[in-house]
């Protein structure tokens, strides 16, 4: 379900621009996003963001669903290792990102479409360069549809 | 109607699978890209499989599909649009499939058919028409030859005979087939029956006393059955038996979707799964065996008190495919008082 | 039912002129739930919040949306005004659509796109939220402080004085740290023992102070505000309500050559011993270890000589189960086990030497009375190298710099040319660092007016000739190869967490930091929080500090376990997990990630075929949650949720935002 | 194919999984986790049905769920009681007045009315099961003249857990009918501070009031352990036919018509044979529901 | 010499003569099958055996029984297994007999000939893969042993059906995968199988919120499978039980395996080898490699 809006035929198409819903810890990524908006650095405005206690709360199926309900690229991203604020909570995401990583990697998901990233609260200019590289990556790549409509 | 008998030889059954293609959405077996044999939609003659083995997956997918949408569901301005999906286009035609697979759809057509009519499931099913093909020889797990109801039904039986097939068409739906394509049949001569018969024999699928029908009586019986716990309770409660069953229909009805479009759709379930019955703090059936005794008494105790026949064809792929190689035939045989001990023997509960 | 209220904030002209406030009210005003939407130019201001309030009377609305700025931002403004409109503060979301959206993109069309979306995804997930409640606690009046160095003592010292009780915990015969051990102070040099023997009997006096010495922390349950300790009182075989602390028996102990740790092996202590004259309390213990009648069941001299029969060799162990609402952790440091850094020589030539040795050395109460002497000989030193950073801002070693070596390597070249006039002391450095009142000066004085002369560099090669020992380096400043030929000298050693640290972490369910000092909640703001509740960080345990400072977080950390322990109830973020008992499995996954201790091992008896059925369960302890959802994600059956974050909340902001796309679709 | 003419239609749709578009026009809030809906046929006429009979209702994006009709025909439009236990119930609470919800029935079979004529009825209700009760009962108010006498006993764990609570109070002004309403008790024997009525399980209450088996039937619904004791009490010690008994059981269903095999109880289809049936029909099943 | 079966049997009623357990997990064959069966000591133990055919990881079975002394026959996955149940806290291993046999190694179901003569064959291409990897094959930590040892050959290095779907241009492999994924009727064989999938309810059974759909196609079979992927990290054994029983024939494994060796050379796991290691996701290192995060 993510392809572009079909155009009417008075208006002219409008371009594609790719859905990403992004994840964010409370702690160092959201108040990192936060930063960028005080420090006025501006970016690609595709991302959608849900705010999660700590990277450590999302998991597997929340990315999967996502791209399941027609996001074209997903964007995870939480605290340094080691500034947990919950201590630990990123390491253990950590591994479930690489294992989550891998079999996408195996079954032949482009790997752009799934992105993870650690953005402090102080890395404001971070959180926009990492916005605009998923961005300009999922422009590159195109809409995601496995098999949208598993029907009849 | 009275059956009617035709050859078609092997050349002309090559030429009406091309024409029916033209008339016909037409499902044989096939190979897919495994190399797994399945019911799929064939482009040539040569892809289709002649084999008496059966694809994992029975052919009741073509008129309960294990997706089905049963309305799509719009909102917006305020208003909810609602519509419901186009019944299907072609007439399908079941080419070369197995008698027991064929031999379902006429079972299952009778709970489709009870009081409400099942519009979706019948809107498929009056479009299909059969032309089944008998087994050659009775496989290790098969066992229609233990069920009496496991060719009624089907529009149009073909028996293979040297260089030929010798077809016998069944019900008005068989007769329009041939009737359509009716330069490709020869009148068949001889006795049909009897040669049918002898086939039978010769394959081994000629019935054999006791039939399993005559089980149902003892099975009323054996509910509270004490090793039903000990003999059922290696199943793990995994839906290959009923999703593979040509004649099992369970299905669950769930929307898909958000609020402002979707669908509500009907999927196949399975009785032997723990969610099936569950209801918010309540599972009247907790514990495994007693969710596989639900499936074999609903097939050979429930279904034939209320329908007629039993909910089987004897098709054996609840066997072949269980993971644990739960033998329904044997246990119905064994709780329906048809048999002495279950099998690998006794296994009594303590 | 959803009667969910929205309004938009211009903020002014940040949101406004980016954002098509006004268009997006009108759109959140036919989302689904939502019963009344506006825009208003200042949410957070006195006119806006009224304007929730009557909206919240008016459309009898049930959930908030605020579309405005960060909720890290305004938050606790509009959780506030949702209470005061009878609204359930957690039915109110903010969407950020100004640092999210206004401030970050100048294309109207999409700025305005997105900040519907946001309040799109904010509404399904309001709609999603169960009212909470948040959590109450009752809180016990105890606190409990572990250790009892000056960090301690000052902790203890702070709680009691504002009438809490207070239990202090030192594993060692005495309290007083490593403070007690050390000659004068830097840059003041008053005299260490006498700034701290009275704030010792202080402790030991007050009336409020518990003391609990040859005693460490077993266990710890519960949480904040609630915690139980176990303790276990080591055996001192010495009756301490009889001993009057006359000192005969370790007089007449003949084991006398052991080591003392007090004196880190500069001197000796026998058997039963105090580790020290001013110890508090200053009464003796057995050590088991050394103690020869333990080893070969003869001597009882301690015995035979005590008036007051205070000797009892039966003693053992004793386990205390105690209650407190705040644990203060004040676990203090060691120095880097010197031998093993070899290049340094320490232990292979006997005239290397810590600064702790030194300290007790040059300390008018220590073993030498005093006196600086090579240990080789007992011969006073005559030239003194000094090195700075042993194993400190050393990649080799410890990458961070212990703080204090700086000082007290001035501080020593002082005190040595004030005990050997004509001594000379030589000091290898990397750079001094002397940030501290006082402290830049202090070691100018050593430089100019006690002549201690500072070499930069460090030293390459140390070893001994004819009863000297060579030390080479170089001056980096002259460029050139310097060979110091040293009566003794003195290594200025990093500090690490005292030993146990790790232990004592795992017991009290804190962090540690990549070179196992206790991981502080926020370096910044919260420096002497950990991120366990009710568990505060005072001294060097943290990190390497000097004395004031480590007062100075004992007395902060007192203050944080006073303004804990003056609430009759505390209150917590209600956003914790919840198990559901009926599918829960006993994986034990969550228990095994949780960093809080939260889940715990329970059990749930149910009727499964007609028999009673127990299963191992989880159940989390809501006091001890700190509701990160890492179990939540943790969980293979999804049989924990987290109240505030459910997974149906995020499952409807995600479908929140995908709705657009089907809309999109469908040209709604 | 054989293909028999259908006999049971739902009106007005092109298939029967095809539901109707039901308008939210009203809401009560029983209890803080139920909620009665009450809903208007805006396309097309109400379809007729009787007391016990029941419908799948639902909301498109979420789901269909089972609820027993809970409104008398004689009323207007139809109201459905609902508890919030699922993910379907969790979205019909979060509607609003003007919202429409899906609706395919009435399915199922119904209270004997015409057998009942002319006995003495007892209704003993339990929680939530008091809803499949409501409409026979404001039925039998309505033709009161038709039955000797009418008695309800009525139960909840908690007070709060009372549903209709407006409805027993006016119940319990009327002469023409005897109400006993009832809390578990907390502390045996001990009173509930502010309970204007009794502190007791049901089946002590039936020992104690003793009703007849005489003319009598009692139709009851309620959570299965109230219906199996209060049966039980009923049956044993004051000497019941099970015949006398009428009930409604709860079995998870999705068709509503007799197709989808969630609801067997042996060759039973409780959506088509049932949900009412006699405590007699109800021993004769396989144990399992 | 007394056939394995022999023995088997007479070991078996001894354990119950003995009293040592209440029931006891076996295989019986009958009607051309060898499959599971558990037997109590009033049962007729002249099914019982154990041979090419003995499929199941009867650790799959343990919950089942739960609270009651048993006996189990224990081939290397069935060891394996229990280890990772031990380090769970799964496994009431003190209620447990043990019993070990030697395993002739398994054959693989999809290339077994209709008229099973190979069954005795020592052909290792017609074995399981797992059991041309296998490590031990006379279950050493067995309470009891039945049967003559036997020696272990040479493990297979490398997992070669992996390898030869990684052999595929990404394109190519990811059609593959849609292909296979296109096959699945989600009929949860493969996690019902898995002795090491005994959550009371699976994620696919949770509706509040329905993370996966239950309508089947490809993506979704495809999300299911790589949760229930992600779910055995580190834990999954490689029984193969859940390509097994596939009743469509998807290699279901090949994304186990997947995480076993990327987990094996990044984290140094190996599952089920002790009874301590944790869960490989709720076990971390502060270091752990990636190169993926920004």
């Amino acid at each position: 379900m993510s392809d572009p809006p079909v155009p009417n035929e008075s208006t002219p198409a409008p371009a594609w621009e790719p859905n990403i819903v992004g994840f964010l810890c409370n702690w160092c990524s959201y108040a990192g996003a936060d930063l960028a908006g005080t420090s006025r650095i501006p970016y690609a405005c595709n991302v959608r963001i849900i705010r999660v206690p700590c990277s450590g709360r999302v998991d597997p199926l929340m990315i999967l669903r996502a791209f399941r309900e027609g996001a074209d690229g997903v964007l995870v991203s939480g605290c340094h290792p080691g500034d947990c604020h919950y201590i630990e909570g990123n390491y253990y995401a950590r591994r479930k990102f690489i294992a989550l990583k891998q079999l996408l990697d195996h079954v032949g998901v482009d790997p752009r479409r799934l992105r993870f990233s650690w953005v402090s609260a102080s890395e404001g200019r971070k959180w926009a360069e990492v916005v605009e590289t998923v961005t300009r990556e999922l422009l590159e790549i195109g809409p995601y549809r496995y098999d949208r409509d598993g029907d009849d | 109607m009275d059956a009617e008998y035709y050859k078609l030889s092997a050349e002309n059954a090559a030429g009406l699978f091309e024409r029916a293609r033209a008339d016909y959405d037409v499902v044989a077996k096939t190979r897919d890209a495994n190399g797994n044999l399945v019911y799929g939609r064939p482009v040539s003659f040569e892809d289709v499989a002649f084999v008496d083995e059966q694809p994992p997956m029975s052919a009741k997918a073509f008129a309960l599909p294990q997706n089905e949408t049963l309305v799509r569901y719009e909102r917006g301005g305020g208003e909810i649009r609602a519509e419901t999906p186009e019944a299907p286009a072609r007439d399908l035609l079941l080419f070369g499939v197995n008698v027991c697979d064929a031999a379902a759809f006429d079972i299952i057509d009778r709970v489709f058919q009870w009081d409400y009519l099942d519009d979706p499931y019948l809107a498929r099913r009056e479009r299909t028409t059969q032309l089944a093909l008998a087994c050659t020889a009775l496989q290790r797990d098969c066992f229609c030859n233990r069920i009496s109801y496991a060719e009624d039904g089907v529009d149009a039986v073909a028996y293979p005979r040297e260089g030929h097939y010798l077809v016998k068409i069944q019900t008005d739906n068989g007769r329009r087939l041939v009737e359509r394509y009716r330069n490709l049949f020869a009148e068949a001569d001889g006795d049909p029956e009897t040669e049918i018969t002898s086939f039978l024999e010769k394959a081994g699928t000629a019935k054999r006393e006791p039939l399993l029908e005559t089980a149902q009586s003892g099975l009323a019986g054996a509910f509270e059955h004490a090793d039903w716990e000990i003999l059922a309770s290696t199943c793990i409660g995994c839906g290959i038996c009923t999703y593979t069953c040509p004649t099992c229909h369970c299905f669950d009805i769930q929307d898909e979707g958000g609020y402002v479009g979707g669908r509500r759709l009907r999927t196949w379930d399975h009785c032997t799964g723990r969610t099936f019955t569950a209801m918010p703090a309540h599972q009247p059936r907790d514990r495994q065996y007693k969710r596989y005794r639900q499936r074999l008494l609903h097939k050979f105790w429930y279904y034939p008190e209320r329908f007629g026949p039993v909910l089987c064809t004897g098709c054996g792929r609840c066997i072949t495919h269980c993971p644990v190689k739960i033998n329904i035939k044997e246990l119905v045989e064994y709780f329906g008082g048809l048999s002495d001990a279950p099998p690998g023997g006794r296994r009594h509960a303590p | 039912m959803a009667r969910i209220g929205v309004f938009v904030c211009w903020c002014g002209a940040n949101i406004a002129s980016t954002v098509d406030v006004e268009s997006v009210a009108e759109a959140a005003s036919r989302l689904p739930g939502v019963a009344f939407a506006t825009d208003y130019k200042y949410m957070c201001s006195d006119p806006g919040q009224k304007a929730i309030l009557e909206a919240a009377q008016e459309h009898r609305l049930d959930g908030l949306v605020v579309a405005a700025c960060s909720p890290r931002m305004h938050e606790p403004t509009f959780r506030q005004v949702a209470a005061e409109a009878g609204i359930n503060p957690f039915r109110m979301q903010m969407a950020n659509i100004r640092e999210h959206c206004s401030w970050v993109h100048a294309d109207r069309e999409e700025a305005t796109a997105k900040a519907l979306d946001a309040i799109r995804m904010m509404v399904a997930r309001v709609a999603q939220s169960e009212p909470l409640e948040p959590i109450k606690v009752p809180v016990t009046r105890r606190a409990l402080v572990i250790g009892g160095g000056v960090a301690g003592i000052q902790a203890a010292l702070d709680v009691a004085d504002g009438g809490v009780e207070t239990i202090l915990v030192e594993r060692t015969p005495s309290i007083g740290g490593k403070m007690a051990g050390l000659d004068e102070t830097f840059p003041t040099l008053d005299c260490s023992q006498c700034i701290l023997t009275p704030k010792m009997v202080d402790a030991s006096r007050s009336e409020f102070i518990k003391l609990y010495t040859y005693c460490e922390v077993e266990k710890v349950d519960g949480s904040v505000g609630n915690f139980k300790v176990t303790l276990r009182k080591k055996a001192k075989y010495v009756n301490h309500e009889l001993c009057n602390g006359c000192g005969d028996c370790f007089h007449k102990c003949p084991y006398k050559k052991i080591p003392s740790e007090f004196d880190y092996g500069v001197g000796n202590r026998t058997a039963i011993y105090v580790p020290f004259p001013q110890a508090v309390p200053n009464k003796p213990v057995i050590d088991r270890e050394t103690c020869v009648f333990f080893k070969t069941g003869k001597c009882r001299a301690c015995e035979k000589v005590c008036l007051r029969n205070a000797i009892d060799f039966e003693q053992e162990d004793e386990f205390e189960e105690i209650d407190v609402g705040a644990i203060i952790v004040a676990t203090g440091y060691d120095i880097l086990e010197p031998a093993e850094m070899a290049e340094f020589r320490y232990g292979a030539i006997p005239d290397v030497i810590t600064g702790l040795q030194f300290e007790r050395m040059s300390s008018a109460s220590g073993p030498t009375e005093g006196k600086i002497v090579r240990p080789s000989d007992g011969e006073e030193p005559k030239v003194v190298v000094f090195v700075h950073c042993v194993g400190s801002r050393d990649e080799n070693y410890k990458e961070y710099c212990s703080k204090i070596c700086c000082m007290y390597n001035a501080k020593h070249a002082i005190i040595l040319k004030h005990r050997i006039h004509d001594a000379q002391a030589y000091l290898f450095y990397i750079d001094v660092r002397a940030g501290g009142k006082g402290y830049e000066e202090f070691w100018k004085r050593a430089c100019v007016e006690e002549g201690a002369e500072y070499l930069r560099g460090r030293v390459s090669r140390l070893y001994d000739e004819n009863g000297k020992v060579i030390v080479e380096g170089q001056d980096t400043l002259s460029g050139e190869q310097v060979e110091v030929v040293a009566d003794l000298v003195v290594l200025a050693t990093a500090m690490v967490p005292a030993k146990g640290t790790e232990e004592m972490a795992r017991i009290l369910g804190v962090s540690t930091d990549k070179d196992g000092f206790f991981n502080e909640a926020h370096p910044k703001l919260r420096p002497v929080d950990t991120a366990t509740g009710g568990i505060f960080l005072a001294g060097a345990c943290q990190a390497p500090k000097d004395i004031p400072e480590s007062v100075a977080q004992g007395s902060a950390a007192a203050a944080k376990a006073l303004g804990l322990l003056t609430k009759e109830e505390i209150t917590r973020e209600p956003t914790v997990a919840v198990v559901d008992p009926f599918i829960c499995t006993g994986c034990w996954n969550c228990v095994t990630v949780c960093p809080f201790g939260a889940p715990e091992k329970s059990e749930i008896t149910m009727t499964i075929d007609g028999r009673k059925v127990t299963r191992p369960v989880s159940e989390i302890n809501e006091g001890k949650c700190e509701g990160c959802g890492l179990c939540v994600a943790s969980c293979p059956g999804n049989c924990i949720d987290q109240r505030g974050f459910s997974d149906d909340q995020v499952y409807a902001e995600l479908g929140g935002y995908l709705e657009r796309l089907r809309a999109a679709l469908t040209h709604e | 194919m054989r293909r028999p003419a259908a006999d049971a239609m739902p009106p007005d749709t092109e298939h029967i999984y095809e539901p109707r578009l039901l308008r939210v026009t009203g809401l009560a809030e029983e209890t803080p986790t139920t909620t009665t809906f009450q809903l208007a046929f805006e396309d097309g006429p109400r379809p007729d049905f009787k007391c016990g009979q029941f419908g799948e209702f639902g909301l498109y994006g979420a789901g269909e769920a089972t609820f027993c009709l809970a409104s008398p025909p004689h009323w207007e439009g139809l109201e459905i009681t609902v508890k919030e236990v699922g993910k379907v119930t969790r979205a019909l609470h979060n509607l609003n007045e003007g919202d429409q919800i899906t609706f395919r029935g009435p399915y199922g079979n119904w209270f004997p009315y015409e057998e009942l004529k002319g006995k003495k009825l007892l209704f003993i209700g339990g929680g939530i099961g008091q809803a499949p009760l409501r409409g026979l009962l404001w039925t039998c108010l309505e033709n009161r003249g038709d039955f000797e006498q009418l008695d309800l006993i009525y139960a909840a764990r908690e007070e709060c857990e009372l549903v209709y609570e407006r409805e027993l109070v006016d119940f319990e002004g009327r002469d023409d009918m005897g109400v006993t309403l009832a809390l578990d008790p907390v502390c045996p024997g001990e009173p509930i501070p502010g309970w204007r009525g009794r502190t007791s399980f049901v089946p002590p209450i039936l020992e104690e009031e003793r009703p007849s088996p005489e003319n009598r039937v009692v139709i009851t619904c309620g959570p299965p352990i109230m219906i199996k004791l209060v049966a039980k009490t009923l049956i044993e010690t004051l000497g019941y036919d099970p015949a006398q008994i009428w009930t409604t059981l709860e079995m998870r269903m999705k068709c509503g018509l007799g197709k989808c095999g969630r609801c067997n109880i042996g060759s039973t289809y409780v959506c088509k044979d049932g949900p009412v049936f006699t405590y007699e029909q109800v021993l004769a099943f396989p144990q399992e529901f | 010499m007394a056939t394995i079966r022999e023995e088997l049997q007479a070991a078996v009623r001894r354990l119950f003569e003995d009293d040592k357990i209440d029931y006891f997990l076996g295989y019986v064959d009958d009607y051309g099958h060898t499959f599971p069966a558990i037997l109590t000591k009033d049962s007729d133990l002249s099914g019982l055996t154990f041979d090419r055919k003995s499929y199941n990881n009867l650790a799959a079975f343990l919950p089942e029984l739960r609270g009651s002394r048993l006996g189990l026959i224990c081939k290397q996955c069935e060891v394996r297994t229990l280890n990772v149940l031990a380090a769970e806290e799964q496994l009431e291993r003190e209620k447990l007999v043990v019993v070990g046999v030697p395993c002739p190694a398994m054959i693989d179901p999809r290339k077994l000939s209709a008229d099973e003569a190979e069954l005795g064959s020592d052909d290792p291409a017609l074995w399981q893969e797992k059991c041309r990897r296998c490590l031990e094959r006379n279950t050493p930590t067995a309470d009891l042993f039945v049967g003559e040892k036997i020696s272990t050959p040479t493990p297979a290095e490398g997992w070669p059906l992996l390898e030869e779907v990684e052999a595929k241009p990404a394109e190519e492999r990811e059609a593959w995968w849609r292909e296979q994924m296109s096959l699945c009727i989600r009929c949860y064989a493969c996690r019902l199988a898995c002795p090491l999938c005994y959550c009371h309810q699976c994620f696919v059974e949770d509706n509040k919120p329905q993370w996966l759909d239950k309508s089947v196609g490809a993506e979704n079979n495809l999300h299911y499978h790589i949760i229930r992927a992600i779910h055995l990290a580190g834990r999954c054994i490689e029984c193969q039980e859940c390509s097994r029983v596939c009743p469509v024939g998807i290699p279901v494994d090949v994304l186990n395996n997947v995480l076993s060796r990327d987990f094996a050379s990044r984290f140094g796991y190996a599952s089920g080898e002790t009874a301590e290691t944790k869960p490989a996701l709720v076990a971390y290192e502060r270091d752990d490699p990636e190169d993926f995060i920004l």
